[in-house]
């Protein structure tokens, strides 16, 4: 085996020497793939933080240091590892890389200090990487990986054998070196399953002859039409074709070093699905690399990269479904666990008074004591907690040392260390109470509230925020938590209404944060996670909501696309509003991006140019009717500047944005959705802000100056009241 | 008797030693004390007194006396454990092959009165200890008598453990119409310690017997085929748990095997007034039997000698016995045994 | 939207929308049937009476379809091995096209000694139906054999449905009574070819046997019309009461003895139990249940499915798990596929081990039973009666079963049923009442003469 | 031994291969997590892992007296009972070493002694009291009987005992001890010989407080003993101890090698021609036991399948295929090296555990593997082997349970549910059902408890037995001072 290390080292030598061209080395690592294998060990690559959202806990703890049932997530993804062979192993931290390393340098895991450790090596990559796809791209330039490697996410809970899978993989590669990556999915059933993601569905489409994957999309719930789009060709080629929707992605990826070099030859990739897949299947005919599918039927393999997974998982676990990565096989050294009849899994040195009932399903760890006539179902209880007498815990996970008073309730709630619960306390489903929070008693805690005393970070400052009485009573520490970060919403409510469209949404986010971020400068988004949502642009502080946006958008888009009538479109846009109380500007916002979108897609696919693009996009009947009514509401001047901000900033990081959105102004004066005064008073601002202005907003306006000027003559003279309304909108 | 005349009068009392007399006053003396233990006693105390000085008088000395002890109380199979075993390590610590020569071994025994009284008694800290661990959190126990190892047993398992935390049991005690006084101490003596307990006539044992999951009970004696002798009723209880097929558990300490064999109830070698029978015109009692004369005797005298000598047992202290196939096992302090162990180390240590 | 799109096939079990093209040609056929003797057809019908009696008996339609099963079951391979798109469906269907059918003629003789008087083929398809076989019928019987209709109660009824319609489209012919010719020249093939499909359950043999009573009760003088219309509406009047009426009956009784913070326990699959339980639910009865499972049908998953539907606190095991929920239960509650008169439970295989189960840790068992299922046949082991299903229902696809075929010496042995001794039974729930078994024949002879 | 599979996940044989270079923590380390993660189950694998690395522990344990290795074997062993304690082979094993080594000490110190005689087999009653016993222990010099000294030396006279005959049990002892042995004073589940107990009660101990002189149980206590007696020797003596440990290891190795064979020689006694024998699951021991009846008879077996656990692994045995789950359980790994029963003649019929009680009545013998057997003659089987220990016991056909002797645990479970292990439903119920995944409780039980009234017959290497005398074999092999080894709460 050493030497096996040694000549892994050894080419990982060369390929520095060689360096430079990335085709090549991948080819190269897949020629020298074949004789050497059965010696070789096997690398993985842990991304530990990039994805997710666990606020307002990952404010304070790396989210896959989070305890899901009492073990912190890392160790499943970890053991998952060891039990798969892995010798050598990368972790990614995105956030909070100090603790992870801490963490890891504590356990067993980490080779140097822990002769324990199955690893032959254990690597902590600190990187400046916000998304998955500066992580690769960062990851290939070091030039660790020479071989064929494991590609997992830092919250992957997994039983899985991966052997036959990664035989099939060597199998293809030997066979075509072309074949570069295999991904593992997980059957769920095309009914309701709670740990298939919940909105977002994706979509393989796969040729079962070859296992091949030929075509990746993602729907979500409020999609207008459930249409995917697939390249003709692609039903020629293939005989069998089969379109999967009841898959979970479990997110391991089986990859060869090529994929790394195509990670870093597309720059713009940011997430491994949505970007990196389906881009790289877009266009096989260029690169004529091919990715597989190892679709599982047995054992279990998912990821807790939301509340709405965490809690499934969590069940899962309970009902034993991860086994052996169950509680009372004590992974990690010093859990006593045992397993009792009934489903009661208990450490040593529990106290349990004589007539409280711990129920089915429910894990207590060490040192916990339980009163009188509590009742536990369902539920995750960390150690050293102290419950009291007649409390009532149903579906909830409840972290090390935390304090319940007598006649508390809780039901279906998150309680993060040492937090205190006063007694005859309510807390209702889908709250989220964090570290050392205490509610002081008699005190009742609504719905979806999450409840922190993290120190709140603004613009890079960090302040600390009083406690507030309302919510933790009097006495009480802690105080509601809403930050910038939308889709903390929507995670809270994904952990109750199970309609996650995190995993996209965040995606989309990440995409936009990262063009925009080249843009507006005051982007000075949460470092712990890549995905400030662009929404941040426009400092629309706590309601509005980032899968709202999202939805609307690929809603209207997809209206667009098929000319579809937006009569409809419109009413469900207006459901979709109502059900996530949006703001008028998210609405214009949307509605911008939608349209933008749609008519640079068919600059660039169908060629046309700008103007016509604009007409046929516009022209989609019913479109008028709806911009007016819907988009520039009751005509006022304020709203209809916004929205030219918002077809602005959206066109800053299209193709030919500056054309566009000449085209697009015109169309739309045309129609008179807009009036000129709005034009020129949003053209004023933007003068205003001179230098002020970011020079791609400035560059994205120059094509309409022309359009601006034809106005101006029109027009005589102008008005110039000022009001920075929309200029805070776009910090 | 020649035995008499061999013991001198000792400490100023005048009155020559009488084996019975010394075994009740040890029994009076401590009631944690069983009987065969006191039995032993009583013979050191014989020994000290006996001055016998070959090991063939002296064997002999014990030998009588045990047998003159027996004779005098009634149901001696439980002191016969005691006596018996005296007897059988004086002989085989006396074999002439045997490097301890007479004085050692006599020394010893004197000199070491105490120090078996307390070793008796930490057997039975030995199998509280084992014995916890058939108590399980939830479960449901079922015992009756009063029993010392049986309540050390129950009480050790209302004790939170460092590992395993608290264990939370229940026990349904079957009272004994004719030893309320001692039910009620037993059954206080747990309530007191925070277990619940509930109370059942003997009659509703086979009713409550669905509720329960193991039986344990003590025992007076343990039989060579790994049976047990034990209070009245105890042999009911056993066919019941079988029935239902509940465990039942014996906790005895191992210096209660006996050297017996009874093939059934009625060859327990002692007769008992159990079963009386009677009409209207017998003189003296109205009812077949009536136990309520001796009920309050037997209150508040400790129990087992609360008859006179002569008078053979009546169903107040009367005992039974349980054939091994319903023993699921015995608790000792040396470990749990199944019965068919017992009877080996019976076998082996008496040939 | 988007299942592997392999599976756009179907689902298993042809509903009738998939009948062959016969339907018309049945009722020239019989027309021809009439220039037979009348002394034939009153033999026809004696031999069919005594099939029905010994309702084991191989019918000779079966011989004639025994020749065409082989290749009949190779048309059929394709349908059934696409069938396996919704998977909860009893595995039967997923028959792997590899795997050979005990049928087909073999050197080694694949059937298992003990059971040798069992074994009957079993048609799979309509291809060896004969001629005068009723299209609703051919229909009904697919659905059997590919347990689409499984219940004894649902064959039963199913069975008696379409015999309606076989009577509405009968017409007497010329010169014949119908008393004399309906039985014994069209019921009867009907009769011979569902048996084929699947040996008839006992009700169903008690059900047939009343209704060719019936049929020959019928006046000779009655006008077609009318006689057939009494006809239909007896059978409907003997659906309600032995069927409908009874389960109602069963279920309301059972429920009396489902109490609060019951746990039952139950085996497979009984629509009364099912039934039961539901209704024990809706009136507000706090309760568990525990399902206990087992190979090859899985029929209690669709039980547990479809209480945990409305709300139920369900365990599910398989038949492993038993001795460990055992405890847990109060009361076990026992579907039946007959009452023998010795008071034993015939019933799906591994009943007789819940029974077991229950009788040692003393709980009490009931068994849920309409008086259309008791039989004064009595059995004293399962081997005497019984139903043997194709032993490929066994194999697992993909696992190492698939070539079972070609190992020497090796056999498959699926039985259907197993008989529960009377001394594990606490009580048979009836719509006439409860009862011990003992009092089975007493019951049934009632029932038989409430028949008569 | 199972080879090393295809593949990088770890199992028995990555483990053994990796064992001869990892260092020494680190596969102790691997083991116990391989313990933890299953991807070593069943008895055999265990047991084979375990023994090995012990083996190492032995080989690499820089050797100062024996009291430390003993401890040191204790530590290990603790760590890898607790890892995983439903595997009971490996306390077994532990415990096999343990007491192999006492015994090692005790000739090597009673060479010296040169009453070698004395030593082996004396009947007991005189070996209590005559004194060469405690004389060895404490040493000639304490050899002039003062009371004191007689109690004092009675305590240690346990210890002594105990290992006596330890010398009796040799591995692959095909011959039992005879009953009047010393023995006797083992025939416990638990803690002390009874004997001595008894006798006790009347001895003297330095101790007089509640703690009788077996205070010895405890490994620290123990050792002590040993150490203090070893210490001058060990000098001397301890490289040719150690080879012998070593070696003593070695031979409990090859009887994990030799067991089913052994046990397999008694097959043609219990099986004879045109009988009816079923059987449940599969298991190497059970295949070579009717292996080896076939080559002299003709009979039929019927195997219940065991869904849904061990199906697979059934599956493969019966078609002689290879279980395609290989990395789930090494059993089946052994299987295929094993031809099957149709291959020698014999008829199979497979079915399902539904079915057993419908074909009972016509089965002559049910024949069962165990997981593990439990002193008071109960075991642990494959889930179903219950119910049809029951089902025979209702139809009065007699059960013989084929075990190997290093199966045989002297713990006493004093809750027998503890043993059980619940599996992975995702085996009853597919995961992706998703309405039933997340409202039905599912419950797989892997093991069943069969108590001792339902087995008739036992079969180990060491012959056949009555349920009611494992608890002797248990005596034979283990030392009562090692039973608690690895729950000092249970070690007075």
């Amino acid at each position: 085996m050493s030497h096996a290390h040694k000549s892994a080292k050894g080419a990982a030598g060369g390929e520095k020497g060689r360096g430079a061209s990335k085709g090549k080395r991948g080819a190269g690592a897949g020629a020298k793939k074949p004789e050497d294998d059965r010696e070789e060990s096997l690398q993985a690559v842990v991304l530990a933080d990039f994805e997710g959202h666990f606020s307002p806990f990952s404010q304070e703890k790396p989210k896959c240091l989070l305890p899901l049932a009492n073990t912190p997530l890392l160790e499943y993804t970890l053991e998952f590892l060891a039990m798969s062979g892995v010798a050598d192993i990368y972790i990614y931290c995105g956030a909070h890389s100090a603790e992870i390393e801490k963490y890891i340098q504590a356990s067993k895991w980490y080779p140097p200090l822990s002769p324990a450790s199955p690893f032959k090596s254990l690597e902590l990559v600190k990187s400046t990487a916000r998304s998955v796809g500066d992580a690769l791209r960062d990851l290939d330039a070091r030039d660790l990986i020479t071989r064929d490697f494991l590609l997992v996410h830092g919250d992957l809970v997994s039983n899985l054998p991966i052997d036959a899978a990664l035989a099939a993989h060597r199998a293809r590669r030997i066979a075509d070196k072309n074949a570069i990556m295999t991904m593992i999915l997980r059957t769920a059933g095309l009914g309701q399953h709670r740990t298939k993601s919940g909105g977002v569905t994706p979509v393989f489409v796969c040729d079962p002859t070859k296992n091949r994957c030929l075509h990746y999309e993602e729907m979500h719930a409020l999609q207008a039409n459930k249409y995917l789009n697939i390249d003709p060709d692609l039903l020629s080629d293939h005989a069998e074709m089969e379109i999967r929707t009841d898959l979970i992605d479990c997110g391991i990826d089986i990859c060869t070093p090529d994929v790394l070099a195509l990670w870093a030859e597309s720059f713009d990739y940011e997430v491994p699905r949505r970007h990196f897949l389906h881009g790289v299947l877009k266009d096989y005919e260029l690169n004529g690399k091919t990715i597989h599918t190892e679709i599982v039927e047995e054992h279990y393999a998912a990821r807790a990269f939301n509340l709405q997974s965490y809690e499934a998982i969590s069940k899962d676990v309970l009902g034993r479904w991860t086994y052996p990565l169950v509680p009372d096989s004590n992974l990690i050294s010093g859990q006593s666990y045992k397993f009792e009849r009934g489903g009661l899994c208990k450490e040593n040195g529990v106290m349990l008074a004589r007539t409280c009932k711990a129920g089915k399903r429910t894990v207590l760890g060490r040192d916990t004591s339980i009163g009188d006539g509590s009742t536990l179902t369902n539920s995750i209880v960390g150690r050293r907690c102290i419950i009291g007498k007649n409390v009532t815990i149903r579906d909830a996970y409840i972290w090390d040392d935390v304090v319940i008073g007598d006649g508390t309730t809780v039901h279906r709630a998150i309680i993060a260390h040492e937090a205190v619960i006063g007694s005859q306390c309510k807390i209702n489903p889908a709250t989220l109470i964090s570290y050392g929070v205490r509610i002081s008693d008699n005190t009742e805690v609504k719905e979806k509230s999450r409840i922190t005393r993290a120190k709140r970070i603004e613009d890079d400052v960090e302040e600390v925020v009083p406690s507030d009485p309302e919510i933790v009573g009097e006495g009480g520490k802690g105080y509601l938590f809403h930050e910038d970060d939308e889709d903390e919403d929507e995670s809270n409510e994904s952990f109750i209404y199970s309609t996650a469209h995190l995993n996209i949404s965040s995606e989309s986010i990440s995409t936009i944060t990262s063009s925009i971020s080249i843009g507006s400068p005051t982007t000075s988004r949460s470092r712990l996670s890549s995905f400030a949502g662009s929404i941040s642009d426009d400092g629309e502080a706590g309601s509005s909501n980032e899968n709202f946006h999202h939805d609307a958008v690929s809603g209207l888009l997809d209206t667009l696309k098929e000319n579809g009538d937006f009569d409809s479109a419109k009413l469900e846009f207006m459901g979709l509003r109502l059900s996530n109380d949006a703001t008028d500007h998210q609405i214009r916002r949307a509605i911008a991006v939608a349209f933008t979108k749609r008519i640079a897609q068919l600059v660039e696919q169908e060629k046309l140019e700008p103007s016509k693009a604009a007409a046929s996009a516009f022209g989609t009947s019913g479109a008028e009717n709806f911009l007016k009514t819907v988009a520039v509401g009751a005509g006022k001047e304020e709203d209809q500047i916004d929205f030219i901000h918002c077809l602005q900033k959206d066109l800053v990081h299209r193709n030919q944005g500056a054309m566009i959105l000449a085209a697009v102004c015109q169309r739309l004066y045309q129609m008179d959705v807009l009036e000129e005064d709005a034009f020129l008073r949003w053209w004023e601002e933007c003068e205003m802000l001179a230098e002020g202005e970011a020079e791609e907003m400035a560059r994205v306006r120059t094509k309409t100056k022309v359009f601006i000027d034809w106005l101006r003559e029109a027009e005589s003279e102008s008005g110039s009241e000022e009001d920075d309304e929309s200029e805070d909108e776009s910090d | 008797m020649s035995t008499v005349g061999d013991v001198v009068p000792r400490d100023g009392k005048s009155k020559p030693f009488d084996i019975v007399e010394t075994y009740q006053r040890l029994l009076a003396e401590d009631p944690e004390l069983t009987m065969p233990v006191a039995a032993i006693e009583a013979l050191i105390e014989l020994l000290v007194h006996s001055r016998a000085v070959t090991v063939f008088e002296t064997l002999d000395l014990v030998k009588t006396q045990s047998e003159y002890l027996k004779s005098r109380v009634t149901n001696s199979i439980s002191l016969s454990a005691g006596t018996d075993l005296f007897q059988r390590y004086m002989i085989s610590s006396l074999k002439p092959t045997s490097t301890g020569n007479f004085e050692t071994v006599r020394q010893h025994l004197l000199s070491n009165g105490r120090l078996f009284v307390s070793r008796a008694k930490a057997a039975r800290e030995r199998i509280a200890n084992y014995g916890r661990h058939f108590v399980r959190d939830a479960s449901v126990v079922l015992t009756h008598g009063g029993s010392r190892v049986v309540g050390a047993l129950l009480s050790k398992a209302a004790e939170a453990s460092a590992s395993g935390g608290n264990v939370r049991f229940r026990v349904i005690y079957v009272l004994n119409g004719d030893r309320v006084s001692e039910s009620k101490r037993a059954v206080s003596d747990l309530r007191a310690r925070g277990v619940p307990v509930a109370t059942i006539p003997e009659g509703a044992v086979g009713y409550a017997m669905g509720k329960v999951d193991l039986v344990i009970v003590g025992a007076e004696g343990v039989v060579e085929n790994g049976g047990i002798i034990s209070r009245l009723g105890t042999y009911q209880l056993a066919l019941l748990a079988k029935a239902a097929g509940k465990p039942f558990y014996v906790a005895a300490e191992s210096h209660k095997f006996v050297r017996l064999y009874p093939l059934g109830q009625y060859d327990l070698g002692i007769d008992q007034e159990v079963i009386e029978f009677r009409t209207e015109d017998e003189p003296g009692s109205t009812e077949p039997v009536d136990f309520t004369d001796i009920t309050p005797k037997s209150a508040e005298a400790p129990e087992y000698f609360s008859s006179s000598p002569t008078k053979p047992n009546t169903a107040v202290d009367a005992v039974d016995y349980t054939p091994p196939a319903l023993v699921s096992a015995l608790i000792t302090e040396s470990g749990v045994l199944t019965p068919s162990a017992v009877s080996e180390e019976l076998i082996s240590m008496w040939y | 939207m988007a299942s592997p799109s392999s599976a756009t096939v179907e689902p298993a079990g042809p509903n009738p929308s998939t009948k062959p093209t016969q339907p018309e040609s049945a009722a020239p056929r019989l027309s021809g049937a009439e220039l037979k003797k009348q002394k034939q057809a009153e033999k026809a019908a004696r031999r069919a009476q005594t099939i029905q009696e010994k309702q084991a008996g191989v019918p000779p339609a079966a011989q004639k379809v025994k020749s065409d099963t082989t290749t009949g079951a190779k048309t059929q391979q394709k349908r059934p091995s696409s069938a396996a798109a919704p998977r909860d469906l009893p595995v039967r269907s997923q028959r792997p096209a590899a795997a050979a059918t005990p049928e087909a003629p073999k050197k080694e003789d694949k059937t298992v000694e003990l059971f040798r008087h069992l074994y009957k083929p079993r048609v799979t398809s309509i291809a060896g139906a004969g001629k005068d076989v009723h299209p609703a019928v051919l229909a009904l019987g697919l659905q059997m054999s590919s347990y689409t209709i499984c219940g004894s109660c649902a064959r039963l009824v199913a069975t008696l449905q379409a015999f309606k319609k076989v009577i509405e489209s009968y017409a007497t012919p010329p010169g014949n009574t119908l008393t004399r010719h309906l039985t014994s020249h069209v019921l009867s093939p009907q009769i011979e070819y569902l048996a084929a499909c699947r040996p008839l359950s006992i009700s169903m043999g008690n059900a047939i046997r009343w209704l060719k009573l019936e049929i020959s009760k019928v006046d000779i003088d009655v006008p077609d019309a009318e006689a057939k219309k009494g006809l239909c509406d007896a059978i409907d009047v003997f659906i309600r009461e032995r069927v409908t009426f009874a389960d109602q009956v069963i279920a309301s009784s059972a429920v009396e003895k489902i109490k609060d913070g019951d746990v039952i326990l139950t085996y497979a699959k009984s629509s009364v139990i099912q039934r039961t339980l539901m209704t024990a639910h809706q009136e507000g009865r706090k309760f568990r249940v525990i399902v206990v499972d087992s190979r090859p049908l899985h029929e209690g998953k669709h039980l547990a499915a479809a209480l945990v539907g409305i709300g139920i606190e369900v365990k599910y095991c398989l038949i492993n798990g038993l001795s460990h929920n055992i405890q847990d239960a109060t009361k076990v509650l026992l579907g039946a596929h007959a009452m023998m008169s010795n008071g034993r439970l015939f019933s799906r295989i591994g009943t007789a081990l819940v029974a077991m189960e229950a009788n040692e840790a003393d709980k009490p068992v009931l068994v849920l039973c309409e008086t259309i299922k008791f039989t004064e046949r009595v059995a004293l082991d399962s081997i005497v009666h019984n139903e043997i299903a194709p032993a490929d229902e066994l194999v697992i696809p993909g696992g190492p079963l698939e070539k079972w075929g070609d190992v020497k010496k090796l056999q498959l042995c699926n039985l259907m049923y197993d008989v529960t001794p009377a001394e594990y039974i606490q009580m048979i729930v009836t719509e006439s009442g409860n009862v011990p078994p003992t009092s089975v024949p007493v019951l049934h002879r009632l029932g038989n003469e409430s028949q008569g | 031994m199972p080879s090393v599979q295809a593949g990088y996940a770890p199992n028995l044989g990555v483990f053994l291969k990796a064992l001869k270079t990892q260092q020494l923590e680190a596969s102790i380390e691997h083991l116990i997590s391989l313990l933890k993660r299953r991807q070593i189950r069943n008895s055999r694998p265990c047991a084979i892992a375990t023994a090995h690395l012990l083996l190492r522990v032995v080989a690499r344990f820089k050797w100062t007296d024996i009291g430390k290795l003993l401890q040191r074997i204790q530590e290990v062993g603790q760590r890898l009972v607790e890892a995983q304690p439903k595997e009971m082979v490996v306390g077994n094993i532990v415990r096999r070493v343990l007491g192999m080594i006492r015994d090692e000490a005790k000739e090597d110190r009673s060479e010296d002694m040169s009453d070698t005689a004395s030593i082996t087999q004396i009947d007991s009653p005189q070996r209590e009291t005559s004194d060469p016993a405690p004389l060895r222990t404490i040493g000639v010099s304490t050899a002039t009987a003062s009371p004191l000294r007689f109690g004092a030396s009675n305590a240690p006279g346990s210890t002594d005992t105990d290992s006596d005959d330890g010398s009796a049990r040799t591995p692959q002892g095909g011959h039992r001890p005879p009953l009047m042995t010393s023995h006797t004073s083992y025939a416990v589940l638990n803690g002390l010989p009874v004997q001595q107990s008894m006798f006790n009660l009347l001895s003297a101990t330095p101790s007089p407080l509640s703690t009788p002189p077996q205070q010895i149980d405890s490994p620290q206590a123990g050792s002590g003993i040993n150490a203090a007696s070893v210490a001058q020797r060990v000098a001397a003596s301890s490289k040719d101890l150690k080879a012998e440990v070593i070696s003593g290891i070695e031979e409990i190795i090859d009887e994990l090698d030799q067991v089913d064979d052994q046990m397999a020689g008694y097959a043609q006694e219990h099986i004879h021609s045109n009988e009816v024998i079923l059987t449940h699951s599969s298991s190497t021991s059970v295949q070579k036991f009717l292996l080896k009846a076939a080559e002299k008879r003709k009979f039929t077996v019927i195997v219940a399948e065991s869904y849904p656990n061990d199906h697979q692994a059934t599956h493969a045995a019966v078609t002689g295929s290879v279980a395609p789950d290989l990395g789930s359980s090494e059993d089946t790994s052994l299987e295929m090296f094993l031809k099957p029963l149709t291959a020698a003649g014999i008829t199979v019929v497979l079915t399902t555990d539904a079915a057993i009680f419908a074909i009972m009545s016509r089965v002559n013998k049910v024949i069962l593997a165990t997981h593990a057997v439990i002193a008071n003659g109960g075991l642990i089987a494959a889930a179903g082997a219950r119910i049809i220990a029951k089902a025979a016991k209702v139809h009065k056909i007699p059960v013989i349970v084929v075990s190997g002797v290093y199966k045989l645990s002297p713990e006493y479970p004093f809750e027998f549910e503890s043993l059980i292990e619940y599996g992975d439903p995702g085996r009853i119920v597919k995961y992706h059902d998703g309405n039933l995944v997340d409202n039905l409780e599912i419950d797989n039980p892997l093991y069943d408890y069969v108590p001792p009234d339902l087995v008739d017959l036992y079969i180990t290497n060491l012959g056949a037995h009555a349920p009611s005398y494992l608890y002797r074999i248990v005596a034979d092999h283990y030392k009562p001072e090692d039973i608690n080894f690895h729950k000092p709460e249970l070690q007075f």
